[in-house]
């Protein structure tokens, strides 16, 4: 399987150097696509299949529709900033840098100690006690929970970013151009057929999250692009942000994840542990709140800050 | 039996393999977006097919077997969608430039 | 020659290609698009070293897996942020260049400092 | 058989590189998304033949996403290539 190790290496490192050096900007972002698809690939062979379904709903889904868009948006941008390009000069320092960087990297890599260090076998030990069987899992919601309180807030904190470059006279508004629906069109077709079969995708990737690969980050990038799928045939349009069951969805999860942690630190003397035998049921509830503010919040991002100010 | 189903999976993997060669080839060779797109389409939903229909047999749970059934159909589905509305938009564009 | 050395290497080359794309792209797109090499390229380095740690019944170390999780949905976020502050600078001025002599825009600026 | 996986998924992954050369060559947009479909397709193929030869039956759920997620690429890009943002590529050759 090494020659299997290879050629993906090869290819990703070839579709790299295209996303670099491509001269249109939309060829760019396409090889991002299959890049990113690729990357799935080494994720599984690196035997990191949870990281596999994240990169397959992030970087297939959610990332890519990103930046084609925004490629799409800035299309006539580009004549002008080709003629921006730095000259000889900078360039080959770049590429200096660039080689200095790798050439670096390469011998950290060649050089890693041996036996490698690894938490693995503490992992192993502690799991019981946690009662889920994926240890992902238990290292996001037990071990490293801090971790996974704090990224729930950062994405809000980047949706606020988000939200405040709009204009003052939309703020408040809807995100993204409103989506003209066409019942009978392919498109309303397809965001009819593909979310129902997506919503149970979703829910199953998080469900089987405590004991195999999957998770609540997984299944939330799913239903958020399920929902992105409806708003951009016309069947449903995005909410103004200024909505206040939007408002709550969104602090709900991390809210009710700060409030288990406090609930730790007067049940079992330190902020996020769990008393011993309710590990397992707190962890459940983390997850169920957890989920439907990722959700909210990842579909949020994508469609951008508001441009529309009707808030009817 | 099991030397029997070893042979299936070879079979249809191999024929798989070869659909994918079809559909590159077509999209390498053939003279504009529109045949190109029939090319893909047709080439690589075989290609997969075959490629799980060859996996079938090895697959221990039935739910598994049932994921990559779901898999093929949704690859399918999401094909033809893919195609009609690039080929739609492409041809807006030649035709309103 | 194993898995975890391959995709090390791999990871090494991506980071040098994604801080040549960096500096050397005008565009900011595709200063987002070289960042994003960049990051893939870490991310993998750290799943190299995770697959590394592999053991007790794992085939990678579990704590880095888990927070290469959180670091692919950081840097999404962080993406869609600087997609979103691009559009805004492109609404604002109608061009998205970075460069501080560059001619005047053609719309007014008046509420984005362009440079 | 894992040899012959192993080797099945090396065999699409060269026919998905040289669809790639679509994505340098275009000529048009249309033609680069419609090769990241084809790698999209062939990406899945080369998945279930690695995951098979690992033997992790959570492959099937990596291939799942990736298969719900295929088009939405595809979508994005007609949405985005549409002169207004309300006009309906879809609707537009029923007049």
């Amino acid at each position: 399987m090494i020659a299997a190790d290879a050629s993906v290496a090869l290819l990703i490192v070839a579709l790299g150097a295209w996303v670099v050096v491509a001269r249109a900007t939309f060829a760019a972002v396409t090889g991002f696509l299959a890049y990113g698809l690729l990357l799935t690939l080494v994720w599984v062979r690196l035997h990191g299949v949870d990281v596999a379904l994240t990169e397959a709903a992030i970087g297939g889904g959610l990332t890519g529709a990103l930046l084609i868009g925004a490629a799409a948006r800035l299309r006539n941008t580009e004549a002008a900033a080709r003629a921006e390009r730095p000259g000889r000069l900078v360039r080959a320092v770049a590429a200096l840098a660039a080689l200095a960087v790798t050439a670096a990297l390469a011998v950290c890599v060649l050089t890693l100690p041996v036996p490698a260090p690894s938490l693995a076998r503490e992992v192993a030990a502690n799991l019981a006690a946690t009662e889920v069987g994926n240890p992902i899992t238990g290292v996001l919601l037990a071990f490293r929970s801090m971790d996974t309180l704090l990224e729930a807030i950062v994405l809000l904190f980047a949706l606020i970013g988000v939200w405040s470059v709009a204009p003052d006279g939309v703020w408040g508004g809807r995100p993204g151009p409103q989506h003209r629906l066409d019942p009978d069109g392919i498109l309303a077709y397809i965001a009819r057929v593909l979310p129902p079969i997506g919503i149970i995708v979703g829910m199953y990737v998080f469900w089987v999250g405590a004991d195999h690969p999957g998770g609540k980050f997984q299944g939330a990038t799913i239903i958020a692009a399920m929902w992105l799928l409806t708003v951009m045939a016309g069947l449903t349009d995005m909410p103004p942000i200024s909505r206040r069951w939007l408002r709550i969805g969104l602090v709900a999860g991390p809210l009710a994840f700060i409030a288990i942690g406090l609930y730790g630190a007067v049940a079992a003397g330190a902020f996020l542990a769990y008393p011993a035998g309710f590990a397992k049921p707190l962890i459940v509830v983390i997850e169920l709140a957890l989920m439907p503010s990722l959700a909210l919040v990842l579909a949020l991002m994508l469609a951008g800050a508001p441009q529309r100010s009707d808030l009817r | 039996m099991r030397t029997a189903l070893d042979l299936f999976t070879i079979v249809a993997v191999t024929g798989g393999a070869f659909f994918f060669l079809a559909g590159t080839a077509g999209l390498l060779r053939f003279p504009d977006t529109f045949t190109r797109l029939h090319a893909l389409t047709k080439a690589d939903n075989l290609g997969l097919g075959l490629v799980i229909l060859g996996l079938l047999p090895r697959v221990d749970s039935l739910v598994t077997a049932g994921k990559l059934v779901v898999v093929w159909l949704l690859v399918l589905l999401s094909g033809a969608v893919a195609s009609q509305l690039i080929a739609r938009a492409q041809r807006r564009r030649e035709t309103h430039p | 020659m194993n898995d975890a050395t391959i995709f090390g290497l791999c990871a090494a080359v991506l980071v040098g290609l994604g801080v040549y794309g960096l500096i050397v792209n005008p565009q900011p797109l595709r200063k987002i698009l070289a960042f994003n090499v960049v990051g893939s390229g870490v991310f993998l380095l750290l799943g190299a070293i995770a697959r590394r740690g592999a053991g007790a019944g794992f085939g990678g170390d579990p704590v880095p897996q888990a927070l290469l999780i959180t670091g692919i949905v950081v840097a999404f976020s962080a993406t869609a942020l600087a997609v979103a502050l691009l559009l805004r600078l492109h609404d604002a001025t109608g061009s998205v260049t970075l460069s501080s002599d560059a001619p005047p825009p053609p719309a007014p600026a008046a509420d984005v400092d362009a440079a | 058989m894992t040899e012959f996986f192993g080797a099945a998924a090396v065999f699409v992954l060269a026919m998905v590189a040289l669809g790639l050369v679509r994505i340098l060559r275009g000529p048009t947009d249309a033609d680069r998304v419609m090769a990241a479909q084809l790698l999209g397709t062939g990406g899945i193929a080369a998945l279930l033949l690695v995951g098979e030869a690992t033997a992790e039956p959570a492959i099937a759920d990596v291939a799942l996403t990736l298969a719900l997620l295929a088009a939405f690429a595809a979508i994005a890009f007609v949405k985005a290539a549409a002169p207004t943002p309300d006009a309906d590529p879809a609707a537009e050759d029923r007049a």
